[in-house]
């Protein structure tokens, strides 16, 4: 990894950290968790990818990087099954959309 | 020692239901391990070491048994899934104009109040032949409100309402457990459900002396702690009025909609910044751990007796 | 073919500080080996006070409070102390090198310090148990274990964080190793089915520990700051307790389950002698289970008041995750057909392994039906569910293991006649404690109770004296087992007529594993009409 | 390990460092799931609590937080520059290169240290100081989850200082093993500290920020 490709990249980081930070304080609603966590990954990758070396590594390596990640959107996938349901618990079932 | 049980009493329709359910899983049960138990004896004594039995017979494609046996078994398992799902929707579901009754959960006692403002202690008294919802809360721990001849169990789950609806059909005393472990004395919470006929049920209330119903009592609370002051007309802030409001969608001030149901009216006491009515300043103060759960049932209940159902609220 | 005279590793060095110095796979198994006996005696200790208070229906025997300790303290050892380390770290640590043909685990200052991690949260545990006990029960439910239990919560939860670590160790060294390690020939199909379950189990182990870490953490913190974070009267979710609690704990349950399919997948063909019926199928199923296995946790939770939606979906996943297992049971009865089938302790084990898991999973399909799960979760139904999961299976597929390999690590067979007669002593035992519990908890009988209606009483009456028969089923082999060591015959390298790596080097085994690196030129389970061919081509 | 002759279980120093590299790896995915438990918790609450939830987020010192976020970004690119000179050969610049990353990682402290202060002047933490009549419930449990995450985080950086120093140290007096793959671990370690940095960073100091 060159010297170069180090600084690149940070400087992408930098341009991403400085625009996630104004777009929180857009009014987009909801839209902004969805940029600010979009950026995150984002950078994340470039971190992954370039500073940890995922580039040059095997397939192996790869996926148990990508491991830890991906059994915790399950976590967050199913827990939030719970709770995005939780108010209208009591409401008749044929009358939620 | 009293013989050997085998099946709990039923109390109800539903618990048939629920029985015929499980006799079929017992059966498929039983021919599932019946086969594999058989299989493993039969092929221990026939190809136990030493026997002349034939072996090395034309070899036998493996991955036809194991798409065989894996397709049945998705089959019949996503069968059981559904079967299972939609009885569980019923029970789910309370049907409308159910006698309500409030349940609070204690260490270590369960506390019924009735409509009517009769009071009890692990003893439930309901009428036969008639949907009886109640309306669980806890005032400490965990606890879980069980009725084996029912055959339902819902947990009492502290700082929130949950519901639980069931008919009984036979007259009879049925025992009433706490399912969820909760401290010391937690083999001794719990008592008696009695279904008497309805007949009897009216007595029982009068006996018990309903002195003033559980939304008369409320509604005299809905004035000590002063919520009249604001929630009703020529009211000192402005703030919404709760007649007709039970059962009915409130929007709320961040655009959502929720119905106000007992959860809703709880919450809104105990928490009244988290959902605020569209239009209306969020200057109501908590009341967080200054009402007990008895009294918080008797204010929802009032507010229900106004609600759009009462006559009063109707618009 | 024994050779008294040539080097094992149990010769290799006899001071103390010759075991709790050394890095040895074997050594450190067996040092698992002695600490697991012990805590597994402590659990079984509690649960035969628990089935003593039980056979009458009033408490008689000490205060509630007395028994809520009790069956807290048989939880607490018997899931994080005893089962969930118990085949790995034992009968893994042992053999996984010499399946795969390695000198030694990936990293065996690592595997020592797993050991050191296991044992001081072990002693912590057991400290705080000893100084007056906890009566939260395992879960630790919120948000009684903050304000409403009494006793030393705070150093039991420490202790279970420290042998957390412990797992995680242990997990990332069975991954590394079996990635890294294997010797020359042995490809992914031909590794034994042990070191597939075994390595699906790490894949838990490494990702489902740590948030049992945090969560107990959150606890502490809730316990000792008074700070809400999920206790409701401090504004909290309790819920959510029980959603990362269950997120580890349900994972947990095949931690225990699946070495155990290993250790039967192992003896089934070995004495069955006769390959694998549908060894790809077999492999595929364990890692299928591992996966699957963390997306049913909310099945634990159908009255606990979590969304209908959540419920739905749990149920559905519930009867998925079941797949597997079934074609697992089924291949291995296939495995049966037209063998040279031997009775060997280690075979009478796995049968009875294959029957009580069989019931033990059939009973798991009444569980995930949602209506029939609200009538008997948190009832004697679900308590007798998972003994015959994780007694009937992962207890039965550890003395399994136990006798199997003992040989090849003592270098001593155990007296057979008095192995099958406590096999055999154990399975009766166990259906005699465990299913009258399926009918008590179809009758309504909640779990956790000191004292219970007295229509009850007949049917716990039966269970109590069952669990005395399977005491001494369990007993039994403390003692021979002991004097096997002693006074044994002298077993040869491969006594059992089985075809893995393992088999090929001296029993006991050299210090260095192997004299020279064995080239592998088959895979597992290989018979000519019922003789062996070694995995091994040459020693 | 890496400093010592090879292991007797390794048969070519290739091997072992392959292996050491996945057990890295693995451990790393440990630790995803040791802060993702907290931020799984995080985003049910959000979901749960709503806006008073989101609304506590607003006291969190967002210009420090950025500037935080640019410094650990920035010692992350010394840390991989750190690697990428010692791969090379280099004995002196990768001693740099560290020297930069342990004392952004001390300045990443340090600012911490200062809005932990600032926020214990406002009174915002929970069971030393927090002001439930002012701010209420929700927002204590809030900064609850933000100290234990921000907490578990500066833990896990002051373990890296201490590892790049160390590191540093050794290198520069050459007693490391040249073959070892003791840096580029290191090295992986800090980068993921930054990585459960860039994800708590919106979490925290972003949300709300847009009403």
């Amino acid at each position: 990894m060159s010297a170069r490709t180090i600084w690149r990249c940070w400087g992408a980081l930098m341009v991403l950290l400085a625009l996630t930070t104004a777009s929180a304080f857009l009014p987009l609603g909801t839209a902004n968790l969805f940029i600010s966590l979009g950026i995150a990954v984002t950078k994340a990758l470039l971190v992954l990818f370039i500073f940890m070396e995922l580039r040059a590594s095997n397939a192996l390596v790869r996926v148990f990087a990508a491991a830890g990640f991906f059994w915790l959107l399950i976590m967050i996938a199913l827990t939030s099954a719970d709770y995005t349901h939780r108010t209208d618990q009591r409401v008749p079932v044929d009358e939620v959309p | 020692m009293q013989g050997f049980p085998i099946w709990p009493a039923r109390a109800g329709a539903y618990a048939g239901t629920l029985d015929f359910l499980y006799i079929c899983l017992l059966v498929l049960a039983f021919l599932t391990a019946g086969l594999v138990i058989f299989l493993l004896i039969f092929f221990a004594a026939k190809y136990r070491h030493g026997s002349n039995a034939m072996r090395g017979g034309p070899s036998v494609k493996t991955w036809r048994w194991e798409v065989g046996w894996t397709t049945a078994s998705l089959l019949i398992f996503f069968g059981l899934a559904v079967w299972g799902a939609s009885i569980y929707l019923k029970l789910y579901n309370p049907p409308p104009n159910a006698l309500q009754i409030f349940v609070v959960g204690k260490q270590w006692m369960w506390k019924a109040q009735h409509p009517g403002g009769q009071r009890e202690i692990n003893e439930l008294h309901v009428p036969a032949g008639q949907d009886v919802r109640l309306v669980l809360a806890s005032q400490d721990v965990i606890h879980s409100f069980y009725v084996p001849a029912l055959r339902i169990k819902q947990d009492a789950v502290p700082g929130r309402y949950e519901t639980m609806w069931f008919r009984a059909d036979k007259v009879g005393r049925y025992h009433l457990f706490c399912a969820e472990y909760c401290g010391t004395d937690h083999a001794h919470m719990g008592g008696w459900l009695t279904v008497m006929r309805p007949r009897d049920y009216g007595d029982w209330l009068r006996a018990a002396g309903g002195q003033q119903t559980l939304a008369a009592q409320g509604e005299q609370l809905f004035r000590r702690y002063g919520c009249s002051g604001c929630h009703e007309p020529g009211g000192t802030v402005r703030a919404p009025q709760l007649e007709g409001v039970f059962g009915s969608p409130v929007p709320l001030s961040d655009g959502s909609v929720v119905i106000a149901d007992e959860r809703y009216i709880r919450d809104s006491i105990l928490n009244p910044k988290a959902q605020v009515a569209a239009g209306y300043q969020p200057v109501m103060p908590t009341f967080d751990g200054q009402i007990s759960e008895d009294d918080l049932a008797k204010l929802v209940a009032y507010i229900e007796s106004i609600g759009p159902n009462s006559g009063r609220g109707a618009r | 073919m024994h050779a008294p005279h040539r080097e094992s590793y149990l010769s290799a060095g006899i001071g103390l500080r010759s075991w709790l110095l050394t890095t040895d796979h074997k050594r450190i198994a067996l040092l698992y080996f002695a600490s697991i006996t012990f805590f597994f005696s402590i659990g079984g200790i509690a649960a035969t006070l628990i089935r003593l208070e039980l056979i009458t229906p009033q408490g008689d025997l000490g205060s509630p409070d007395f028994y809520n300790r009790l069956f807290t303290m048989h939880g607490v050892i018997m899931v994080w102390f005893f089962l969930i380390p118990s085949i790995p770290t034992t009968m893994g640590n042992f053999v996984i090198p010499l399946m795969i043909g390695a000198r030694d685990l990936a990293f065996p200052r690592l595997n020592l310090l797993s050991w050191y991690l296991y044992i001081a949260g072990g002693l912590i545990t057991v400290t705080a148990l000893l100084l007056g006990g906890v009566d939260t029960g395992w879960t630790f439910y919120e948000p009684y274990s903050t304000f409403y239990a009494t006793g030393y919560v705070i150093l039991t939860i420490f202790g279970i964080f420290v042998a957390g670590f412990s797992s995680i160790l242990t997990g990332l060294n069975f991954i590394v190793t079996v990635h890294k390690l294997r010797g020359p020939g042995m490809t992914w199909y031909r590794l034994p089915v042990f070191v597939w379950s075994t390595y699906a189990t790490s894949l838990i182990l490494v990702l489902a520990t740590p948030v049992l870490a945090m969560t107990l953490l959150m606890l502490l913190a809730e316990r000792v700051l008074h700070v809400g974070i999920f206790s409701p009267q401090l504004g909290g979710d309790p819920l959510l307790f029980q959603h990362m609690f269950w997120f580890y704990s349900h994972p947990a349950v095949y931690i225990m389950i699946l070495p155990s399919m290993g250790v039967i997948s192992e003896i089934v063909p070995c004495f069955a002698r006769k390959s694998l019926f549908g060894y790809e199928f077999v492999v595929w199923c364990s890692i299928a289970i591992a996966a699957i296995g963390f997306l049913v946790w909310g099945h634990h939770m159908f009255v606990a008041g979590q969304s209908l939606y959540a419920s739905l979906a749990f149920s559905f996943l519930s009867y998925l995750v079941a797949v597997p297992s079934a074609i697992k049971v089924f291949n291995w009865t296939a495995t049966l057909h037209e063998g040279w089938i031997r009775f060997d302790a280690p075979m009478l084990y796995a049968f009875g392994f294959i029957g009580l898991f069989t019931i033990g999973g059939l009973t798991g399909l009444f569980l995930a039906a949602l209506p029939i799960d609200v009538h008997v979760t948190d009832t004697y139904f679900v308590v007798a569910h998972f003994h015959y999961i994780m007694v009937g299976g992962a207890v039965m597929g550890y003395f399994a293991g136990l006798h199997y390999w003992w040989p090849k690590i003592t270098g001593r067979y155990y007296p057979e006649y008095w192995a099958r007669f406590a096999a055999i002593l154990a399975f009766f035992g166990f259906n005699l404690t465990f299913f009258p519990q399926f009918i008590l908890g179809y009758l309504g009988m909640p779990r956790r109770y000191q004292s219970y209606p007295p229509e009850f009483q007949i049917w716990h009456v039966l269970s109590s004296a069952g669990a005395s028969i399977l005491a001494v089923g369990y007993a039994l082999p403390l003692f021979y087992l002991l004097w096997s060591i002693l006074k044994g015959n002298r077993a040869p390298a491969n006594p059992w007529g089985a075809t893995g790596l393992e088999w090929s080097t001296r029993s006991p085994p050299p210090p260095e594993n192997f004299p020279a690196t064995p080239t592998v030129v088959r895979g597992p389970y290989q018979y000519d009409r019922g003789k062996p061919c070694m995995q091994a081509g040459h020693v | 390990m890496s400093e010592q002759a090879l292991g007797v279980q390794y048969a070519t120093p290739g091997q072992e460092r392959e292996a050491v590299t996945l057990g890295m790896w693995a451990f790393l995915a440990t630790e995803v799931l040791f802060f993702g438990a907290l931020i799984a918790a995080y985003f049910n609450y959000r979901m749960w609590f709503g806006g008073e939830f989101i609304a506590a987020a607003r006291m969190t010192k967002v210009v420090l937080g950025t500037i935080n976020t640019g410094v650990l970004l920035t010692s992350s690119a010394c840390m991989a520059m750190a690697v990428s000179s010692y791969e090379a050969g280099s004995r002196r610049s990768p001693v740099l290169w560290l020297g930069a990353t342990a004392l952004l990682g001390v300045a990443f402290v340090v600012i911490k240290g200062i809005e932990y202060s600032l926020e214990y002047r406002e009174h915002l933490v929970p069971a030393l100081n927090f002001d439930l009549a002012r701010h209420g419930g929700v927002a204590e449990i809030f900064f609850m989850f933000y100290f234990c995450a921000t907490g578990f985080h500066a833990l896990h950086l002051l373990i890296g200082i201490g590892l790049v120093t160390w590191l540093a140290i050794w290198i520069g007096t050459g007693r490391i093993d040249r073959t070892g793959s003791t840096t580029r671990l290191i090295g992986l370690y800090w980068h993921f500290v930054d990585i459960v940095w860039i994800f708590l960073f919106p979490l925290i100091y972003l949300a709300g920020r847009n009403g």
